[in-house]
């Protein structure tokens, strides 16, 4: 059965709709008329997203692909706005609409007492349709048009709060650091244009292997390959909206946000969107082996070292964060040794246990009356039952404890890079393995911060300052000389307060922040075990995805491979989870019986904790380069160029020269008749004087 | 018997020798009214010359309207106004060689230009008007009046302008004269003048309230 | 026989010989306004030589029209004059300077 | 029916100036809604254009002609193709906003501010249809005096040095295109444009003439190193002058390229094709970088408008590269449509900017950015509108000011992959000037305490951001129907450009 257009639109458009109501009825219907709009929106969209799914791989109904209406068509180049279904976009639709269905429903109770509530659901119904174009757009243009989309509802997002300067600093540095990849991008998605004429994705994969042996001359004698070209500049626009080193540096500043857009857009989807396209894009990227080394190497390199720098964080969102990072560092690996269909699973996974990590942190969050320092937080489970067993969930699948859904798709991904023999997959392996430990070391260490060991808060409530609250904060500041860089000044009432003090005692959250954690508890258990088959062994993708015979690592696995049952058991005597138990053992030991014992390492490896403290100095680097430098380049340009030289010199300097040159003219101008007369007379003899020398000769004649 | 041809040259000669010694003098002299009378000998003389190329009009002209009207109003300005000779001609010697000096370079250049040889080539031939059957008058009348007619009112129209502003600019009303403003004689309103004023009668014996009056000061003209 | 540039060079002498005039006699109005009319004459001396020898009645009206033209001129030029002695009692034009620049 | 629709949309607001004149400044009132009912009749008008204009036919339409000097040969020409119905239509629609926008805000003098705009709506539309290039001239010029009369007696306190500067650039650059004219004139016999069109030069005469053109267009778009009148102009203008300047005035000169350059020195322009595109990335790289550092509200804009502006000229220049070099003719025309679209998109987002500007400049009396900052906490709806501006302006898809650096950037790739990549830089510093502004300006808490009185906009206000936002969208979200409106004429001018003439 045909899927049907009408289904569809209803689909992109009914999150629109709640957008445009919430956003601009806000007044008038409430805040429960906001929220009851956008999440019926939601629901709708879900459901049908839903019952495409099913359509799509259980109904038989085949890949749909369509135009809707053409955005602009000139000469036999034909843009147009239109969807394209197909297994890829059915999974990522899915997990786009119940993401998010989940995260409205959270944020009723996050933001319950937030003045702008109406024009929260308003963005977040926004991005769902952004990034539903992205994701269900069959042209270049259009997944364009969503991917710049989701970018600005993450930029006002991340600026929610807009009278707290961090956040506006972060949500213009996001912004901007997304559009030097959507520079890439943009620049890749001419290339397409330029070497295949069309902006269609049927069109263009269908004649892709046309690249072949195409190149583009840079420069008179560098000839660059074709696909090389075109993947690594698209690669480039990935690296931007999926966080990859070195345009990173957005993604934990964007924690400004408030904590369910950070799971929503930060974690779960929008940052997911270079991986989606690099995988939509596999019919360009298996032509070129260059340019998938590259990718694998970046993914890698991220994969580890913003690893290690979550190790060190205090903030219990930028500890997740980081792991975000990590984690699609290991997708962009999977992508880079061609096992895409890895990538999108692990994908899919990450989308459930992360968005679940950063609604649990959330939670805790409220409970800590926007605390957000784990050094104050301490033996929480006792207070927040349901929220520390969904985040413990959460933990295990991203730490890929076998039969966890984490454990499938990571795994998989491991054991595909150990498998390839590209350039580079030594390097990517040992990044891979270590990054399994290093994410085991920030998790438990996180879960342990927050739940477990010593409450380090303080309830204050109606009985005056207590003592020791004074002496933690004084000690927070001897170790942390920045730690008001995530305490920004704010006239929010619960900022009020000293760290580490709380009017109240914790308490569980609403239901309706705890249902969507145990939604979002349950796939996170189990969707990898149900699903591995099919979509990483069972060509589940079908024509989706493009891999070629030689570069096919997940067959390669699947051969080896006999149910999820027996991969879970072989996994507890593989590399990666031996690296686990023995961070497991580590965190357990330091952070629940010996609480002294960082402080020690800490300073025992203070050059190597300075390091990862200050991020490898990168955005130090690249706020002294790019920021100062480009306002200094700015007013240099405008003071020496326009001002100096143009203006002073040329414009102004020839009015100079007229006024001087009049200022000499005009002393002649004496008043005298006889002078003018002179002139005359003097002008005469000169006129016949010229008649005579150069003149045709005598008049008579 | 004298050819006419060299009469007529002999005239011309001489002519021209009287006209560039007034001229001469008219640049030269000390007393303003010998130097306009100079000029009124430059401008008779000239007159004479365009006798001999038969030009009767224009000659007659010149003398008339130069001589009789323009010269004589230099020489009426020239007496009328008191100038200090000495002042004016200060700087005359030390001016006299530049002025030499750029009218002979002026010469030299302007007859290298006009070809002296060329034109000795264009003899005088029969005269245009004596050939078209007319006096020179009725011959310059005719083109005057036909083809010049616009540019001729226009002329008559500068002319007025001239005798008008030479009136208007040198036309002052002086505060310490008396004299008469037609324009304020013809406005005046019998109303202003006089006026009639309506009284009781009354007697003589009859006790009035104030002094008795005098004969009303309005009627006064 | 006179011919056409007995004529010429007479005009050029007094053209001349007005600018010279010009120059020596730079401080008195009258006599520059007296050089004025000769240069005139100069010119009329031209318009009349070349309106007989070419037989043509043009130059014959334009002398016409510029003695027309230089009577009114002197008029004014006069009337100026008059002005100026009256306000200034002088006619040195070193001291008539007001147009400087 | 439509025979003298042009003539119509020329003189209907000049003539309508006159009324609106007489009002006299005792009845402002009236003056103001009689000037607001001639530019809607004049909009009206101009909607006429659609149905008579016959989108699938390039030759030139509404054809109106008659001698006007005689002795010269010059006609009273009127014509108009694809491009300029969409130039007309922006025309009347900005000039509503304009009017509507100085409503109350204009207090001095109200008739002669409404007067002064709708004749150089008129002078404006007369440009756009003019085939006669002495007519063209006339309007070109004319044009100069109602903005120099705007920003001279509207204008901030350094109005006299920017109306000098702004004029004296602008005339300089037209003398020499008067001169070209006048040698075109004495070759051909007649000012014609089609006939111009034809005419076979030398590549010597093609090259005087093209920098004649140069110079003329080249001082009115702004291009780089000759932009530097118009941050001042901007600066001192009042709003609506800056509006207009900036939404319709500027696409004089990059019509000027295609009506002039293009048609009648195709050699030369190909053979200096290479300085065109070198200034275009030079004003879109290094203007960048100085619209950046702008402390002035209005000149960071101003700036920002040479950026864009560039994108115009790179797009009409580069599709000489593609036609004759790489002869890929729908990669030009994706280069110049692109080019035609940022010009109507340009008109509409800077014109935006400007009104956004004028709103808070009518509030606080300050363009200095520094002033402000916390201004979505009291006007939440003027900020959505800024920020959806600042979106548009930094090229955001499904706003039109995505559209046209999206296909110029498509099209130059094809040309040059270093020219894609120094035109796609805007993406970056485009969007780091404006949403730097936008930071300083609408985000953060109030630290001015005259911003915390600021009212929210009104229902006038509202309506003209709000018309303005509607057309930014629907051209970004669906351009078919403009690009279809030009695309004849624009398939005929890339077509025209493969012919040589030499």
């Amino acid at each position: 059965m045909q899927l049907s257009t009408s289904i569809l639109l209803t689909i992109a458009l009914a999150p629109l709709v709640g957008c445009l109501l919430a956003g601009f009825l806000g007044k008038p219907i409430g805040r429960a008329g906001a929220h009851s709009v956008t999440i019926l929106g939601l629901l709708i969209s879900c459901a049908l997203s839903f019952y495409v799914l099913y359509q799509i791989t259980a109904g038989g109904a085949p890949a749909y692909n369509q135009d809707i209406y053409t955005w602009f068509e000139i000469g036999r180049l034909h843009v147009s706005v239109g969807f394209m279904v197909d297994r890829l976009t059915a999974m990522m639709m899915v997990v786009v609409t119940f993401v998010s269905l989940l995260v409205h429903v959270y944020t009723i109770g996050y933001m319950a007492d937030d003045p702008g509530y109406q024009r929260f659901f308003s963005y977040i119904s926004l991005f769902t349709f952004a990034m539903l174009m992205l994701v269900m757009s069959n042209n270049f243009m259009q997944l364009f048009f969503g991917w710049e989309g989701v970018g600005l509802v993450s930029y006002l997002l991340i600026g929610f709060w807009y009278k707290r300067p961090t956040a506006i600093f972060a949500n213009l540095k996001a912004f901007l650091v997304n559009r030097v990849g959507d520079f890439g991008f943009l620049l890749g998605i001419a290339a397409v244009l330029y070497f295949l004429n069309t902006l269609d994705y049927a069109t263009a994969f269908a004649s892709a292997p046309s690249l072949i042996g195409k190149t583009l001359a840079l420069t008179a004698n560098t000839h660059w390959d074709a696909a090389t070209v075109i993947c690594v500049l698209l690669f480039v626009g990935a690296m931007g909206k999926s966080a990859q080193v070195p345009l990173h540096v957005w993604l934990p500043d964007s924690m400004e946000g408030p904590t369910p857009i950070s799971a929503l857009i930060h974690a779960a989807t929008m940052v997911t969107a270079g991986i989606f396209m690099v995988a939509r894009m596999s019919p360009f990227f298996e032509l070129s082996e260059g340019a998938l080394s590259f990718v694998m190497i970046i993914g890698a390199t991220g994969a580890l070292f913003t690893g290690l720098i979550g190790i060190v964080q205090n903030d219990i969102k930028r500890v997740v964060a980081y792991s975000t990072l990590s984690q699609l560092g290991y997708m962009t690996v999977a992508l880079g040794v061609s096992a895409y269909a890895g990538a999108v699973f692990h994908l899919m996974t990450h989308a459930f246990f992360k968005a679940l990590l950063f609604l649990g942190a959330g939670s805790v969050i409220i409970a800590m009356h926007h605390e957000q320092d784990m050094r104050y937080m301490g033996g929480l489970r006792k207070y927040m039952p349901i929220t520390w067993i969904t985040m413990w969930i959460g933990s295990l699948a991203l730490v890929a404890i076998p039969f966890t859904s984490g454990f499938y798709s990571k795994d998989a991904i491991i054991e595909a890079v150990g498998e390839s023999h590209r350039w580079g997959s030594g390097y990517a392996y040992v990044c891979v393995l270590v990054g399994a430990f290093v994410t085991a070391l920030y998790t438990f260490r996180q879960m342990y911060l927050t739940f477990h060991g010593k409450e380090r808060f303080v309830v204050v409530g109606h009985h005056g300052h207590a003592h020791d609250a004074h002496a933690v904060h004084h000690d927070v500041q001897a170790h942390d000389g920045h730690a008001d860089e995530h305490h920004a000044p704010s006239d929010d009432p619960h900022h009020a307060h000293k760290p580490g003090e709380l009017e109240h005692a914790p308490h569980e959250s609403p239901w309706v922040v705890t249902l969507p954690l145990i939604l979002l508890a349950i796939p996170s258990l189990l969707v990898g075990f149900f699903t591995i088959g099919p979509m990483l062994f069972g060509d589940w993708f079908g024509q989706a995805i493009h891999v070629e015979e030689a570069n096919n690592v997940l067959g390669e696995l699947g051969h080896e491979f006999h149910g999820a049952a027996a991969m879970a058991l072989h996994g507890f005597a593989s590399w990666p989870f031996a690296l686990v138990a023995l961070a497991f053992v580590i965190t357990t030991y330091i952070y629940l019986f010996n609480p002294a014992m960082a402080g020690k390492i800490k300073n025992a490896l203070k050059p190597l904790w300075t390091v990862l403290d200050r991020k490898y100095w990168v955005d130090d680097v690249y706020f002294a380069i790019f920021a100062r430098g480009g306002v200094a380049l700015g007013r240099l340009f405008w003071k020496a160029g326009d001002a100096a030289v143009i203006d002073g010199a040329m414009v102004n300097g020839s009015a100079g020269l007229v006024q001087r040159v009049a200022g000499g003219v005009r002393r002649l101008q004496s008043g005298y008749l006889y002078h003018y007369a002179f002139a005359m007379i003097l002008g005469l003899i000169l006129l016949l004087g010229g008649f005579w020398v150069f003149g045709s000769g005598q008049i008579g004649q | 018997m004298i050819d006419t041809n060299l009469l007529q040259l002999i005239c011309f000669y001489g002519f021209a020798a009287v006209t560039i010694g007034a001229a001469l003098a008219v640049i030269t002299v000390k007393n303003s009214v010998h130097a306009v009378l100079s000029l009124v000998l430059a401008f008779f003389s000239t007159a004479c010359i365009w006798l001999l190329a038969e030009a009767e009009f224009l000659a007659i002209a010149l003398i008339v309207v130069y001589v009789g009207a323009v010269m004589v109003l230099f020489l009426f300005v020239v007496m009328m106004l008191d100038i200090k000779m000495e002042q004016v001609r200060e700087g005359f010697i030390r001016y006299l060689p530049v002025g030499i000096i750029v009218a002979l370079v002026m010469l030299s250049e302007m007859l290298a230009l006009i070809g002296v040889r060329a034109m000795h080539a264009h003899v005088m031939g029969a005269d245009p008007a004596a050939a078209a059957g007319l006096s020179n008058t009725a011959w310059l009348g005719g083109a005057l009046y036909t083809q010049y007619l616009l540019p001729f009112e226009i002329a008559a129209l500068i002319l007025t302008v001239g005798v008008v502003v030479a009136v208007a600019l040198t036309l002052r009303q002086r505060g310490d004269k008396k004299h008469e403003s037609a324009s304020e004689q013809v406005r005046v309103n019998p109303r202003d003048r006089i006026r009639v004023v309506k009284m009781a009668p009354s007697r003589p014996d009859e006790p009035t309230a104030g002094p008795p009056q005098p004969a009303s000061p309005e009627t006064r003209p | 026989m006179i011919t056409l540039s007995h004529f010429i060079v007479l005009g050029a002498v007094l053209f001349c010989i007005a600018v010279a005039g010009l120059f020596i006699n730079r401080k008195n109005v009258i006599v520059l306004l007296m050089a004025i009319e000769l240069m005139l004459l100069a010119v009329n001396m031209n318009f009349v030589a070349f309106s007989r020898f070419l037989g043509d009645v043009g130059g014959q009206v334009f002398v016409f029209f510029i003695l027309t033209v230089a009577a009114a001129e002197s008029a004014i030029g006069l009337a100026i004059l008059v002005l100026l002695f009256r306000n200034r009692s002088t006619v040195n034009v070193a001291e008539i300077d007001s147009m400087k620049g | 029916m439509f025979n003298h629709l042009l003539s119509l949309l020329i003189w209907l607001p000049i003539v309508g100036a006159i009324p609106v004149l007489l009002a006299g400044s005792a009845r402002p009132g009236l003056a103001r809604w009689i000037s607001l009912l001639v530019a809607v009749l004049a909009f009206v008008a101009s909607l006429f254009l659609l149905p008579a204009y016959n989108a699938a036919d390039s030759a030139m339409q509404l054809t109106e002609s008659h001698v006007w000097i005689a002795s010269l040969g010059v006609h009273y020409g009127l014509a108009v193709d694809g491009i300029s119905v969409a130039l007309i239509l922006l025309t009347t629609f900005v000039t509503i906003l304009v009017i509507v926008g100085a409503w109350e805000v204009i207090q001095d003098k109200p008739h002669q501010y409404m007067a002064a705009m709708l004749v150089l709506e008129g002078l404006m539309i007369g440009v756009f249809c003019a085939t006669d290039a002495l007519l063209f001239y006339v309007f070109f010029e004319a044009m100069l005096i109602p903005m120099f009369i705007l920003i001279g007696i509207w204008g901030g306190p350094r109005r006299v040095y920017a109306t000098l500067k702004f004029f004296i650039y602008t005339f300089l650059g037209s003398i020499f295109m008067l001169i070209g004219l006048i040698y075109l004139y004495l070759k051909a016999g007649t000012f014609d444009l089609h006939t111009l069109a034809m005419l076979p030069l030398t590549m010597k005469e093609q090259t005087w003439l093209f920098f004649a053109f140069l110079i003329a267009f080249a001082v009115k778009v702004p291009m780089v190193p000759v932009h530097t009148w118009l941050p001042d102009a901007h600066v001192e203008a009042p709003t609506g002058g800056s509006v207009v300047l900036a939404a319709v005035m500027l696409k004089i000169g990059g019509y000027g390229f295609l009506r002039f350059t293009l048609p009648i020195v195709p050699d030369a322009s190909e053979h200096f094709a290479w300085l065109i595109i070198v200034l275009s990335l030079i004003a879109v790289v290094y203007i960048g970088y100085v619209a950046l550092v702008q402390d002035d509200m209005k000149k960071l804009v101003a700036y920002s408008s040479v950026a864009h502006m560039g994108f115009v000229t790179l797009g009409i220049f580069i599709a000489f590269m593609l036609v004759r070099d790489a002869n890929n003719i729908d990669a030009a025309k994706l280069g110049m449509q692109g080019a035609m679209v940022q010009m109507i998109s340009h008109g509409f987002v800077s014109g935006a900017m400007f009104s956004c500007i004028g709103v808070m400049y009518d509030r606080l009396h300050t363009r200095q950015i520094k002033d402000y900052g916390g201004v979505i906490n009291v006007m939440p709806w003027f900020g959505f509108f800024y920020v959806l501006f600042a979106m548009a302006n930094s090229g955001l898809p499904g706003t039109s000011g995505f559209v046209g650096e999206f296909m110029v950037v498509l099209a130059s790739f094809a040309a040059n992959p270093w020219i894609a990549l120094f035109a796609a830089f805007t993406l970056i510093i485009g969007a780091a000037y404006t949403l730097w502004m936008v930071k300083r300006v609408l985000w953060g808490d109030v630290t001015n305490p005259h911003v915390r009185e600021m009212k929210e906009i009104n229902g006038r206000e509202t309506f003209v951001l709000a018309a303005f936002a509607l057309a930014v969208l629907a051209l970004g979200i669906w351009p078919q129907p403009l690009i279809h409106l030009m695309d004849a004429s624009v398939s005929q001018l890339v077509q025209q450009l493969a012919v040589h003439k030499i």
